[in-house]
């Protein structure tokens, strides 16, 4: 990930000390300040791209829970999201990416992550006379330094999103929030300073380049653990055995969450380039956006023919999902150079999902909206892609996968489990069946509407 | 008086109502509802798990009719429901003691 | 909010007169050309996102209805969106940018705003031959004059949607409609001369860098004028004092509504910055983004610890609301250098407009949507904070926010009396109880849906 | 179209022979590297707005069907996207772009279109040596391959999008998507060849800036054929002549589907200029937004007012579709100099296509969504308004026009037959009265809701 | 046992509740219906195409009594729920065996 | 033959109809129904603004049966249906003159 914006750092050295770049001996032609400003303009637009992937979860999430539980499903995204925002800012960010050892585990455990002071000078500078300062600010960094912040912090939110798709209609409110919050300012940095903050994986050469295992499968692991110890949803598995299905109340939201997600992930993987100064960054991403619609487009494809001749029917929540397994899959290296293979990998991707989900059911953990089968399986899976048909290596990625995966289950069935005993995270089986919305919101989400299976 | 009471299948509703119209029927009431009976459900698939829908859209209809409309009514709902097909529906017919029409506080025959 | 464009007409000049920016002596190190596009592709990205509040607005709105009033909610807010540009290019953006006099009152009267001569020759340009036509363009001005157009007429429809929330449920269609027309086409331009305008609020130092008062509170305004007048819903406020709460419709579209509104409001603030053309634009932008979306948080979260200890459940509509006022606070200086305090500012913001809410209806003036609570108060608030937290003027920020408050209250209240005696803005209360759908529109919003409590 | 983009790579071919491009002898003062950034990143944000489009399709779709149909049509309209873009990947975007012969007919017929030799060696380079692949890539093309693919891409399945929404409620999933794949990698691209891919009609002068014809009219011509082919859906024409309408079951969705589609058409017409890296380009861009917004906002007033005189009530949905016909309008031709034009053009194309919904209805063409009254009918009258407002030929516009239509028409007409005498296109009147959600996707859109008329 | 089953106004339902909680009624059961009458449903436009909305929403009420309160109850719906407009709707009383409280078993009078 | 109706929680549905299936009965209508009575509906928060919902969700359920088997169908819906805690429901039982099943036209106990 950090590859491509080394080239724009070097050449914007390269400016500040006065050296006109020219094509023959700089790896990039860009005037210093016109590649900090594109680098940071992608951030920002990548990040808002981004950002609007936690409408997609709302969205995809309020559309496969039942109509008695969607207003709290709404509640936890929107919150969760802002939640996810102020731990990054208070002690996440720092944790991950500030001072992180050379092949160490974690970075800065000091509070807040503001502008450089270079940045803020910059900003203060009476307009005719801000040179000194601008040369300061873009010939020290390849970008403005929030912009980056911004791009990094939509990406925790992605990974809390996951974990409440999978426990939603049966978790109480207040500790879930309480566990997005430990999530996002503590667990998912850690594991994040290995790899992307260059700590000891990125020193093995564990290669993801948008966050297949890093993102994705975090909240998976996250979510598993949640799904395991909360356990599956009141009536979910018969005593004889039998699955009864609680189908998801509002099919087109639930597809407006995949676009909004599919959307979303050209901010995703493109933004993951993480630059645009230079001639390389603009093709790579050219190639991560046609290879992640790829992949999402054959996942899309052939979970649908999977579910019509598996199931009998291309039922639309399968499909959606695997669109989305098709996108995580190629979320670990969407860089490959032969769309072919990104479309492969999608496939795999859609494949893998499809089967994974009544797998889930048949050892009765209940994932609510398949994120399981999408984040995690199709997460592992394009993780390990990377190895079979690109530049990764085989031991390093299974080691990122491992040592990711073991240290994200323990810890979050560590805060679970304090949860659970002591204020409880399960409502109590009359609200469940009554509907979350009126016990822990107190309103209904369709009031005007007659729902059917209301409970009383 | 009479209250027939019909469940029907909800295409047939129209057809229904233009029955009851011909005969002079002024007034009815209609309820969506759901049919379990002879005719099964379908057992639908969701996500690889399979269930069975027991319950089918029907449509309820209720007409307070005078004694002596009741053997057209029934007839006129049966015929113009009738598919052949299971599942059709139900006709009941039991007594009213009486009926009041709230914008006037007639009552009896008159309200009908 | 001019501030950051004057750098790069500095420049632009410095390239007209053939001389080559250099690092020492320009403020901007980029080719006066390149500034040009940045600058205008911003607008034009950042007018886009503000376009999307318009569909923002509208499903928080069809979200908060009943659903007998959704489909009129969703016409008004189209509709509303296609008058505001229609009246703006017309009329209102002269009015409000062109020719205003220095420390002034109001622009040009005369009709349409089109592209420039220049530009128009560039355009027509052979491609073989523009140089100097593209000199002339880029020399002359810091970004197209229709991008800028753009992104100030997607601030209008902003003010205007504010409007439609509050007074939804009882007001007729067509003189809605005229009051929006008068209101994007004189009312909003003629303020905002004042001060984006240059004109005397700018002169005494008012400061509201991307319109907490000259937007959102100029929208509440004229709701409130529009609430009083119209009075409010029908069964509403009880002979006994006791309010009768209408509860909205659809609680994911309300969710939706806000998240569209959040992922704007990245375009809304970090468009004003209204330059993209050098490193202190760029990083400027990048500290809006990142205030913008803290505020946002906290007041999301502050309004929902609020409502659970003050109302008892974490009432979601008032969550949204306070993310919403987080964002109208923070509107007014997203530029902060200091994140913290943006956070701060939000979390205040949230909770005035928490606290608002019930007091709006304490006094019977009826709030469909909260949007007094979200865009008036939290506006005001927003604006006062720039003198409290920041480098604003205490007395001129009063004087905005007082002048802006009395002119918009008096030229509302005159369209909305004058249309109340003539056409009638009000639909007749049987109509009311049975739907504004059947009534205005002539169709449903849900006709497949049983529907609860529709009257008849 | 391919105007705005020959500037740069005149700029270009300078930059890669050594020369420094100077103010008065070179089209743009750009710095080739930069041109190529801002071109490929235009690229792929428009293209991201374009895309986001096949989300407004399918709410827009998914709200103008009844409830029982709803999940059917958000199955095919993300699949049918997932389709397009493989298919145009396989062998669309060669047949239309690669090799067609000056004035010819047709392109490559092989398969596959990767990013460029050059471009794979610049991603494979090491950061500190790829210098010379840099300029290898700039060089030689104005844009990354793949971004241009990828914007083009999303043009594919706007088209099939179209066809969808006519044929909705009572066409088969399976053969309908048997149709996209042959409408997106052949139909499509054939005639798009002999346009856009400069192709004879190119050589006569044919000009359609976004695709008035070349993509509305196409999606037009082939939802024609196949509702003509289909027949109207069981029920809509009674034996009496009367026609009995199936109200949309979900009017917020349909609205927020248009606004997607609104928003998304600053993509799909501003990224038509081709171009980001010339300042002639950033104008023309801005331009293009406002006519595109103005062209809009008129279509929708008219037809609101159209249809208030004229049907008595000012339908939503018309409305909804004037915006979308005064957009197809306006894509022709939306760099015209004068907005106010623009505005003129979108007005008579909003009401057209208001006109034109009662008269599709008189002949039992049975168009479930008004696909044909907004693409087909505004699409058309956008490319003659071309000639006569601007500088478009007539003869080559009524060509063009023609060519395709008939072109469009037979080829359509031949698959559906095919379709229809082989595997059947359409479902048994049984299932489209308990509704194709069953029949065809064996779930229900909205099963937790009490939904009326529900076939049993 | 009486059952009373009133098909009223949806926006009359509070005023006759109250009504009836007045009269010391306990315990009613409420159906959203749709109703078909003297009172014409609107003629629409889709799309530029009429057609006839025949039904319209209604609300239906059912209330078990004892005998002795039928005429009280009657006269209290068909006062709370009238507007004098056409539309208002009708009352139908008929009679009922047996009544059970499912909590407690109750049965009969002691049930309602 | 009989008609019972009854009003239960809704979450009670499958089980009342399989208690009954397993009496052989082979029909019954269900209707989404709001329920007032002695079980309260909580008094909820709307924005500030305190309002009490008194219609709680509640199934109903109408089944004809001939008249013997009126005392089972009763104490099957009974046992199935209550929680012990207030708001199960009630069951009301009346007569019908008449049965009808529209697809083939029989009519009395064959028509169930
Ligand atoms: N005993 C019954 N009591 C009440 N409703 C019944 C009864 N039997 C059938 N019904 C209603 O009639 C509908 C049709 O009945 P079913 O047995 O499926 O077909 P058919 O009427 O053709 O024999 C059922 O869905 C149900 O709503
Ligand atoms: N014969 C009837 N049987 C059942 N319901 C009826 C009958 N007549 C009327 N209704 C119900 O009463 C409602 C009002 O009746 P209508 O004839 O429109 O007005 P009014 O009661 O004022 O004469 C109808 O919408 C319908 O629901
Ligand atoms: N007199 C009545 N007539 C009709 N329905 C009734 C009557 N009393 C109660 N019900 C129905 O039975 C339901 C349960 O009654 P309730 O008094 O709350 O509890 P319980 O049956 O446990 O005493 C009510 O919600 C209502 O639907």
């Amino acid at each position: 990930m950090p590859k491509y914006s080394r080239i724009i750092a070097t050449s914007l050295f390269a400016v500040v000390f006065g050296l006109i770049p020219s094509v023959s001996f700089a790896q990039s032609t860009l005037n210093g300040e016109t590649a900090f400003i594109l680098n940071t303009f992608m951030f920002l637009m990548a990040g808002t791209l981004v950002m609007w992937m936690a409408a997609g979860f709302s969205m995809l999430e309020a559309g496969l829970v039942r109509a008695q539980n969607t207003a709290t499903i709404c509640l936890k995204n929107i919150v969760l999201y802002a939640i996810a925002g102020v731990m990054y800012y208070l002690i996440g960010y720092k944790l991950m990416y500030v001072d992180v050892p050379e092949g160490g585990f974690i970075g800065s455990f000091s509070l807040f992550y503001n502008p450089s002071a270079e940045e803020l000078a910059l900003m203060a500078a009476e307009d005719g006379a801000d040179a000194a300062e601008a040369a300061a600010v873009y010939g020290s960094s390849d970008y403005s330094r929030m912009s980056d912040w911004f791009f990094q912090m939509v990406f925790v939110a992605t990974a809390a999103s996951i974990v409440s798709g999978t426990v939603a209609e049966r978790i109480k409110l207040w500790p879930f929030l309480i566990f997005v919050a430990v999530l996002t300012g503590f667990i998912y940095p850690i594991q994040g300073a290995w790899s992307w903050g260059t700590g000891w994986l990125d020193a093995m050469g564990f290669s993801d380049f948008a966050g297949s295992t890093i993102v994705h499968s975090v909240g998976g692991w996250a979510a598993l653990t949640g799904a395991i110890i909360l356990g599956p949803r009141a009536g979910k598995y018969g005593a004889d055995g039998r699955i009864h299905p609680f189908p998801g109340a509002n099919m087109p939201l639930a597809t407006l969450g995949t676009f909004i997600l599919w959307m979303g992930w050209f901010g995703f993987n493109g933004g993951s380039v993480l630059a645009l100064g230079s001639a390389k960054a603009a093709t790579a991403m050219s190639v991560v956006f046609v290879n992640t619609n790829l992949a999402a487009a054959a996942g899309c494809i052939v979970s649908m023919i999977y579910a019509a001749l598996r199931f009998g029917k291309p039922d639309l929540t399968v499909v959606l999902n695997g669109a989305l397994a098709g996108l995580v899959a190629i979320t670990a290296g969407p860089d490959i150079g032969n769309p072919a293979i990104a479309m492969l990998i999608g496939a795999i991707g859609g494949l893998l999902s499809t089967i994974a989900i009544p797998l889930f059911d048949k050892v009765k953990i209940d994932d609510v909206v398949g994120a399981l089968s999408v984040h995690l399986v199709a997460g592992i899976w394009g993780t390990l892609a990377v190895a079979i048909f690109s530049t990764g290596d085989y031991l390093a990625q299974i080691a990122g996968i491992l040592a990711i995966g073991v240290f994200v289950s323990i810890t979050s069935s560590i805060v679970w489990i304090v949860l659970k005993y002591t204020i409880g995270i399960r409502v109590d089986e009359r609200h469940e069946r009554y509907g979350l919305d009126h016990a822990e919101v107190g309103l209904e989400a369709y009031p005007d509407f007659e729902i059917r299976r209301a409970g009383g | 008086m009479k209250m027939v009471m019909a469940v029907i299948k909800p295409f047939k509703l129209d057809d229904v109502r233009e029955a009851l119209t011909a005969l002079g029927v002024e007034g009815l009431t209609v309820t969506e509802v759901k049919g379990f009976g002879r005719q099964k459900g379908q057992t639908e698939i969701y996500r690889g798990a399979e269930y069975s829908v027991s319950f089918l859209p029907k449509v309820k209809i209720e007409i307070a009719i005078s004694d002596d409309m009741e053997e057209q009514v029934v007839e006129a709902i049966q015929e113009a429901a009738s598919t052949g097909r299971i599942g059709d529906g139900k006709i009941f017919v039991y007594d009213i003691n009486n009926a009041v029409r709230i914008r006037t506080g007639e009552s009896g025959q008159d309200a009908l």
